[in-house]
């Protein structure tokens, strides 16, 4: 078990003598109380490296008789994950805001007021940020006697009315409902003629309050909500809800596991990384790739329905491993495509940056500067095309990835032809790592039945979807139910970077462009 | 009486008409008696002037006077000939309505005190006799004393809300660079007449014939900048935006559509008449003023895109036509310099037309910005929009000009500018390659301000007219009083005419072209063709021309003739095809409406729950990619600032601001104002108040005075 | 299926079958919409326009706008923000006009189904002409549902109650359901 | 770009014939669950896979056909096809492999009713003629 003995003195020498937990070897659970937490938060971002990850509350009212707050940094020098747990008792029901020492936790603060109802104080704008309009007042779907199942009738809806624009800029509403196939969200792009000087994102149409739902259904079927959380990462959402499972119930995958779920989740990556391709081509009107990419897109999905049963690798994850075993054919078949796309797949990337009409258009096009990617906090390839050596494959390494040998692409001018290069390089390692998983795999079971964690377990886990990280957090209560759920996937982190990349010297048929190239998910946000 | 004598007569009545203007208001105890009193004097005169001018352009001779002031100058004579009489109607054609229209739009205005209408009315009488004083001036003294006149009245007009410092600051602009031009004047005039001996006009033309090529060429630059600074050709189109918006409309009205149009009607004079014999004027003059003409209208338009307040946008659009219409008359020079003397006529008909067809629509627009102006209280783009429900026919009217502005058919902006670009396509006729590069080079320009132009007024129509209103003065508009309505009215119909019964225009023009070129065109523009007419158009008759052989009551077609014609068109028809297609068009919904049953739907906005006036595309927004594109001639500066998108939670940190400087502000005129004041800094020397110094002048004077008398 | 499905529109809905392929038969331009899925869907349904399923051959084309569409593809459960924006882009449409319902979710809520946060089904707010379930439908299924509106393919399932009684059942008969579903 | 056009023109035609021509779907596929009637046991009383159904396109309902006798215990096991997400977790669930997934991708209706099928227990003779129709729900 790591000591992390660096980092323990650094710690102790914030907060003095606190009672530091350490349930995994990867994890510290810190308890602070809710007057020292700003400053001693304050001075430890200032002594050491953090990452801020995730943002959180919890009821516990009815055992602890208070609320939780759970503020997960990633100390990325150890590997390790920062867990502190801060309790806000009913009465205040409020605590100090922290946008101001980290601003990506400015949407976070918003989710807890508004679906737990504490306060953050001097929080720098608070309005409604996930709930639909129509969301009656002080129903607080986050806290314990929410019932998800029944129906609340509308209110009045609360329309949140952006500041007058100056003289002549024009709010240029785009969506819910937009052209092409794509999901309902809505920008405000504030344009004069060509230049676009401003935006205002609202991606939470679809909230289906999943954390909710699955509170209340049996804990088998969880991972089927998982997968749903964004239909594109299914297999990445349902293998951190797994393993988080598993944590909590201490068990281990046999090996065989966790190198199909290695190979899958790559597979997973792989379609998404073809796909963004192909959707970048048609942003910037490149049909024939657009139409080679999907090809390949294609090809990938049907070996997953040859292998899985399914295009998208649903109900695929269950706690304890796997539900279905990779036959002989199927490897044949994963090696077959896979040594025809290593042949393809540099080709066809070599071809795509070559072609001016394309590149042109990507170049210097919605930039991200590093600076903003780490006040924002961006993950996943966006995140790496603006500086972030982030990726949890290498640096929290799950399933088998430890096994792997595979370079991690990084690049500082965090431009749309940046993110482009990045999903091309990683897509060739994704190559890679699904060879070696092919060549290492294991031999014997794909499960080990696993009992439910007993009741008040928690775990932490976590998976590198395509777009990026997604976190899981549970919380085991009585009846063989989950107590709490919380899911932070990759693209409710990167759309804040999303409109910082905006303003400057894009004009208004850059946009699309822009989008595509951070090839973020509403559904992923919305949860 | 019989009719010949009809215009004589109106013609001077409408002096008494005039006079009887300025002194009626003063004796009117009320205001409203006063407003209507002025405005009905005013209104006869102009129809007087329609009817003198008319008269001699149907070929009745001619009035003419003398008074002998027994001044060294000799007689001031007064005379109509056929460009007098043109530009007379274009005097009437314009002052009618605007009479008409300034009853409801002065007793809207304001409840001014019953003095400030008095004047305003005898000023509005005065200026106008001025005017006519100028065309029908008969010898240069005359005109420039009305020259001035007017030049002086109109700085009082345009200064009449006299209270915004702003607004006395460009009269005093206007007023400045008329006196500039007016040197220009002065000296054009003197070198003719100091060879001529005389101040009448037909000494000077005389004088011209015997004045050495030099000479004539310094009058002819002279002309061109003295009368362009009145006209608003570049570089001294600097007043021109700021004096428009300034004025009462109707008083703008009359700026751009008739006082500007004296600017040409002088250089006309000069070029046309004095310096118009054969062999006077070389090439160059004219492909000066073609080159200039063109760089005038593109900059002109260019401009005009940009703007926010709409009198400013028509403003710089008058800069633009004064250009079109210093092509055609650049064209015809040139043509005439190398003795094709029926295209020369031909492009004189054309810059005719379009002078005639500037005042009518532009006169319109103006009054249209002024009933805007009026009833929401601001002419700025930004705050309009939405007027097409609550003025109807304010926005039918404006509309029409609109259109006829942009040279969309069936209206008579199309008529003139197609023909213009027709002539120049007649470059190949000339003999010298410059020439055939230079006519090249500006009717590619001219293409491409009639394709700019058609952007302007889109987006003026577009964000004034259509849309949500983006204010609640907008919001709370209402139509205008009936006396306004008629009055657009009246120019709406003249649009429209002009621009379907050329062929009844042309023959008039050409009464004014014939003598100045010494050839009728008559019969190569508009040729009698359905009297199946034999020989020259044979061709025409065969290409279908002679269609119902003689049955057509008119002869609908416009044809560029010389040599061999290359054009033909037939706007009556095409109006009446139009006419057709739309009925067509009708029938043919009519026809495919029982597909499904109608519903009536809210605006299609992507299902946001309420579509604002912030969402409308504003007028910034229309022109900014001209301004992006054009960037290199406008020299804009624009800055804009967002500290945080909109989703970081800050609010009203957006600014965004464009700094558009007028045309050669930068290049010409800051540098010469500094240059100025440095010299009048100097020169304060001279004057340093004590007495003894000036008595000393004074000795050195009369000093150097008797030196002179003694050699 | 209240109150939007009530006789008279049902009825409206036959007597438009005919003429309905008669003017969409060989052309048909469609309007996605998503109320609220997990993008499995879309990803499905953008795949139409790829080399392997091109439905452009079908003469079936994609198009921005509701006002020039002739049918309403509709993806995801019905969430509460996304209800006004469906009633919106349906009501822009011109008549005659087809929805169609894609995936488990709008057919019926799928694993969502009516809570606070949707309202379950599509056809809760718009009258549904096809459903094409599946979670998400192939890209096959999604042809083999647009055909199906058009009447251009024909319906493969039946809705069946079977009545069988436990006593009397015999393994002989076991087989031949057993049988009869090899094929 | 002549480079794009090559490539293009190499890849060939890979479009499917569907609908003129039926494509095959993988094997194991998880096209659509099919409910053998004969197999299952909800008429004993069964319901392990109406507990494991996240959508609850499974569900069981009392059954009460007009026919007075009813047999206890008396149920009808209805799966709906238009809520189905197609897990397949009720497939291992049922102790009598009642349930199985087929490769079927037409599955689109015009009609709601047509996604589900009802198999209900215990009736009276009369009805047994009904028992001849192919019981996956596909027309013949």
């Amino acid at each position: 078990m790591k000591e992390h003995a660096g980092l323990k003195q650094q710690l102790t020498a914030a907060y003095g003598s606190l009672p530091i937990k350490q349930p995994h070897p990867d994890e510290l659970v810190l308890a602070i109380s809710s007057e020292s937490f700003w400053p001693t938060l304050n001075s430890l971002r200032e002594t050491c490296e953090i990452t801020f990850v995730d943002l959180f509350g919890v009821d516990l009212r009815s055992t602890h008789d208070a609320f939780q707050l759970h503020l997960i940094f990633s100390f990325d020098a150890e590997q390790t994950w920062l867990h502190f747990v801060i309790d806000i008792d009913e009465q205040t029901a409020a605590f100090l805001s922290l946008a101001s020492l980290f601003p990506a936790a400015g949407w976070y603060e918003r989710v807890i007021w508004e679906e737990l109802g504490l306060l953050p104080q001097n929080h720098p704008l608070l309005h409604r940020l996930r709930l639909a309009p129509d969301w009656p007042e002080q129903v607080y779907p986050a806290r314990e006697g929410f019932t998800w199942k029944e129906p609340i009738t509308a209110h009045e809806p609360i329309q949140f009315a952006l500041e007058a624009a100056p003289v002549g800029v024009v709010d240029y509403p785009l969506g819910p409902v937009r052209s092409g196939i794509v999901e309902s969200g809505h920008y405000t792009l504030r344009t004069v003629g060509e230049e676009l000087i401003d935006i205002s994102v609202q991606p939470f149409y679809k909230q289906r309050g999943i954390e909710q739902r699955a509170e209340e259904v049996s804990l088998e079927l969880v991972p089927l909500l998982a997968e749903r959380i964004s239909g594109t990462s299914a297999f990445a959402h349902s293998l951190a809800f797994c393993q988080a499972y598993e944590r909590a119930a201490e068990l281990d995958v046999p090996p065989r596991a966790r190198f199909l779920r290695t190979l899958l989740a790559e597979l997973e990556r792989l379609y998404n990384h073809l796909g963004f391709q192909a959707d970048l081509c048609q942003a910037t009107g490149l049909s024939v790739g657009q139409a080679q990419f999907d090809l390949w897109k294609e090809q990938v999905l049907r070996l997953n329905a040859r292998l899985s049963g399914h295009r998208y690798l649903f109900g695929l994850n269950i706690p304890g491993g796997l539900s279905r075993d990779l036959t002989e054919s199927g490897q044949e078949e994963i090696h077959t495509l896979i040594s025809a796309l290593r042949k393809e797949l540099p080709a066809l990337s070599r071809q795509l940056l070559a072609s001016s009409s394309h590149r042109d258009r990507l170049e210097r096009t919605g930039v991200l500067s590093p600076q903003q990617a780490r006040e924002y906090c961006a993950v996943g390839p966006v995140g790496r095309a603006s500086g972030r050596d982030r990726d949890l494959r290498r640096d929290h390494p799950y399933a088998a990835y430890a096994q792997m040998d595979f370079t991690v692409p990084l690049l500082q001018e965090g431009d749309a032809l940046a993110r482009a290069k990045i999903v091309l390089e990683e897509g060739e390692q994704t190559l890679r790592i699904i060879e070696q998983a092919l060549a290492q795999l294991p031999a014997g079971a794909i499960a080990t039945p696993c009992p439910a964690p007993t009741p008040g377990e928690s775990a932490l886990s976590w998976a590198e979807s395509a777009r990026g990280e997604c976190l899981h957090w549970i919380l085991m209560g009585e009846n063989g139910k989950l107590r709490r759920y919380r899911v932070r996937s990759a693209s409710f982190a990167n759309w804040q970077a999303f409109s910082l990349a905006i303003p400057g010297h894009n004009i208004l048929t850059d946009f699309p462009v822009i989008e595509q190239s951070f090839g973020l998910s509403f559904a992923g946000a919305n949860g | 009486m019989e009719w010949s004598s009809l215009p004589g007569t109106v013609f001077w009545a409408m002096f008494g008409l005039y006079l009887l203007g300025i002194v009626l208001p003063l004796l009117v105890p009320r205001v409203r008696g006063v407003i209507i009193a002025a405005a009905s004097c005013a209104a006869l005169g102009g129809l007087a002037a329609l009817i003198a001018g008319g008269g001699v352009l149907l070929g009745v001779p001619g009035p003419a006077g003398a008074i002998d002031t027994n001044l060294p100058f000799g007689l001031l004579s007064v005379r109509l000939d056929m460009l007098s009489a043109f530009f007379l109607v274009v005097i009437g054609l314009v002052s009618l309505p605007v009479a008409v229209y300034s009853v409801g739009y002065l007793s809207r205005a304001n409840e001014a005190s019953l003095r400030r209408q008095q004047t305003f009315g005898a000023l509005l009488n005065l200026l106008l006799l001025s005017l006519v004083l100028i065309v029908s001036a008969a010898d240069a003294i005359l005109f420039l004393m009305a020259w001035e006149a007017m030049a002086f009245l109109s700085y009082l007009m345009v200064n009449f809300e006299d209270d915004d410092p702003h607004i006395t600051h460009s009269a005093y602009l206007m007023l400045a660079i008329s006196e500039l031009g007016t040197i220009g004047i002065l000296l054009a005039f003197l070198l003719l007449s100091q060879s001529a001996g005389g101040f009448g006009y037909s000494a000077l033309r005389a004088a011209a014939t015997t004045l050495p090529l030099p000479l004539r060429s310094a009058v002819f630059l002279l002309t061109l900048f003295g009368f362009g600074a009145k006209a608003g050709i570049l570089p001294l189109q600097l007043w021109l935006p700021e004096a428009h918006p300034a004025a009462p409309s109707h008083i703008s009205a009359l700026l751009s559509a008739v006082i500007i149009k004296l600017g040409i009607y002088g250089i006309l004079r000069f070029l046309l008449d004095f310096l118009g014999g054969p062999d006077i004027a070389p090439a160059w003059w004219g492909l000066t003023t073609l080159s200039v003409g063109a760089i005038t209208a593109l900059i002109g338009i260019l401009h005009s895109v940009v703007q926010h307040d709409m009198k400013r946008v028509l403003a710089y659009s008058s800069i633009e036509n004064v250009g079109i219409i210093l092509a055609g008359l650049g064209t015809s020079l040139t043509f005439r310099a190398y003795h094709l003397n029926a295209l020369a006529a031909i492009a004189g008909i054309v810059t005719l037309y379009h002078i005639l067809n500037h005042a009518v629509y532009k006169g319109l627009l103006f009054l249209g910005a002024g009933s805007v102006n009026q009833a929401t209280g601001t002419r700025d783009l930004a705050k309009l929009g939405g007027l097409v429900r609550l003025m109807p026919w304010t926005t039918l009217f404006f509309l029409i000009a609109a259109l006829a502005i942009a040279a969309v058919p069936p209206f008579n902006g199309y008529i003139s500018e197609w023909m213009l670009l027709e002539t120049l396509l007649q470059s190949f006729a000339l003999p010298n390659t410059l020439a055939k590069v230079v006519i090249a080079l500006a009717g590619a320009l001219l293409a491409l301000t009639a394709g700019i132009a058609v952007t302007a007024f889109v987006r003026l129509c577009g964000t004034g007219f259509l849309a949500l209103p983006r204010s609640k003065e907008a919001a709370a508009a209402h139509e205008s009083p009936i006396s306004m309505r008629v009055a657009m009215g009246f120019l709406a119909f003249l649009c429209l005419a002009l621009g379907v019964l050329p062929t009844f225009v042309i023959p008039f023009l050409d009464r004014v072209t014939a003598p100045l070129f010494g050839v009728s065109v008559l019969n190569q523009v508009v040729p009698p063709l359905f009297t199946n007419h034999p020989g020259a158009y044979q061709l025409l008759d065969t290409l279908g021309g002679g269609l119902f052989g003689g049955w057509l009551p008119v002869n609908g077609l416009v044809v560029i003739a010389a040599p061999g014609f290359s054009t033909i068109d037939a706007p009556s028809y095409l109006f009446l095809t139009e006419l057709l297609l739309i009925g067509l068009l009708l029938l043919l919904l009519r026809a495919i409406r029982p597909l499904g049953r109608r519903r009536i739907e809210r605006v299609w906005a992507g299902g946001i729950p309420r579509f604002t006036a912030a969402m409308t595309y504003s007028s910034l927004a229309y022109s900014n990619p001209v301004r992006m594109i054009f960037n290199g001639l406008f020299r804009s500066r624009t800055s804009s600032r967002a500290i945080a998108p909109a989703a970081q939670q800050r609010e009203g940190l957006l600014t965004y601001e464009q700094e558009i400087p007028p045309p050669f502000e930068r290049a010409l005129y800051r540098p010469v104002l500094k240059a100025l004041r440095w010299v009048t800094e100097r020169a304060r020397i001279i004057q340093s108040g004590n007495i003894n110094q000036y008595v000393g002048y004074i000795f050195l004077i009369v000093l150097i005075v008797l030196i002179l008398r003694a050699l | 299926m209240e109150p939007l499905l009530e006789e008279r529109t049902v009825e409206a809905a036959e007597r438009l079958k005919a003429r309905i392929q008669r003017l969409f038969g060989r052309s048909l331009h469609i309007r996605h919409i998503d109320a609220g899925s997990c993008n499995a869907c879309e990803s499905e349904v953008k795949l139409l326009n790829n080399p392997y399923y091109d439905i452009q051959r079908l003469g079936m084309f994609f198009t921005p706008a509701p006002r020039h569409a002739d049918l309403l593809l509709v993806t995801g459960t019905l969430t509460r923000a996304m209800e006004d924006p469906l009633r919106q882009t349906y009501a822009a449409m011109p008549d005659p006009r087809l929805v169609v319902a894609v995936g488990a979710c709008a057919c019926s809520g799928g694993a969502f189904g009516s809570s606070a946060y949707s309202r379950g089904g599509i056809g809760e707010i718009v009258p549904v002409d096809v459903f094409i379930p599946g979670c998400p439908p192939s890209p096959l299924t999604l042809i083999h549902g647009l055909l199906l509106a058009l009447g251009r393919a024909e319906q493969r399932l039946q809705g069946r109650t079977i009545l069988v009684r436990n006593d009397l059942l015999m393994p002989s008969l076991a087989q031949r359901f057993g049988k009869k579903e090899e094929h | 770009m002549f480079s794009w056009i090559r490539k293009g023109l190499r890849t060939g035609i890979l479009t499917t014939r569907y609908p003129a021509a039926h494509d095959r779907m993988p094997e194991g596929f998880r096209g659509r669950p099919v409910i053998d009637p004969a197999r299952c046991l909800a008429g004993q009383g069964c319901s392990a896979c109406v507990a494991l159904c996240l959508p609850s396109a499974l569900y069981l309902t009392r059954a009460d056909n007009g026919t007075g006798e009813a047999h206890a215990p008396a149920a009808s096991l209805t799966l709906d096809i238009g809520r189905c997400v197609m897990c397949g977790l009720c497939i291992d669930a049922c102790p009598a492999d009642a349930l199985r997934m087929v490769e079927e991708y037409e599955l689109a209706v015009t009609n709601q009713e047509d996604l589900r099928v009802t198999a209900s227990y215990a009736i009276g003779p009369d009805q047994l003629a009904s028992r001849k129709e192919n019981h996956d729900g596909t027309s013949a």
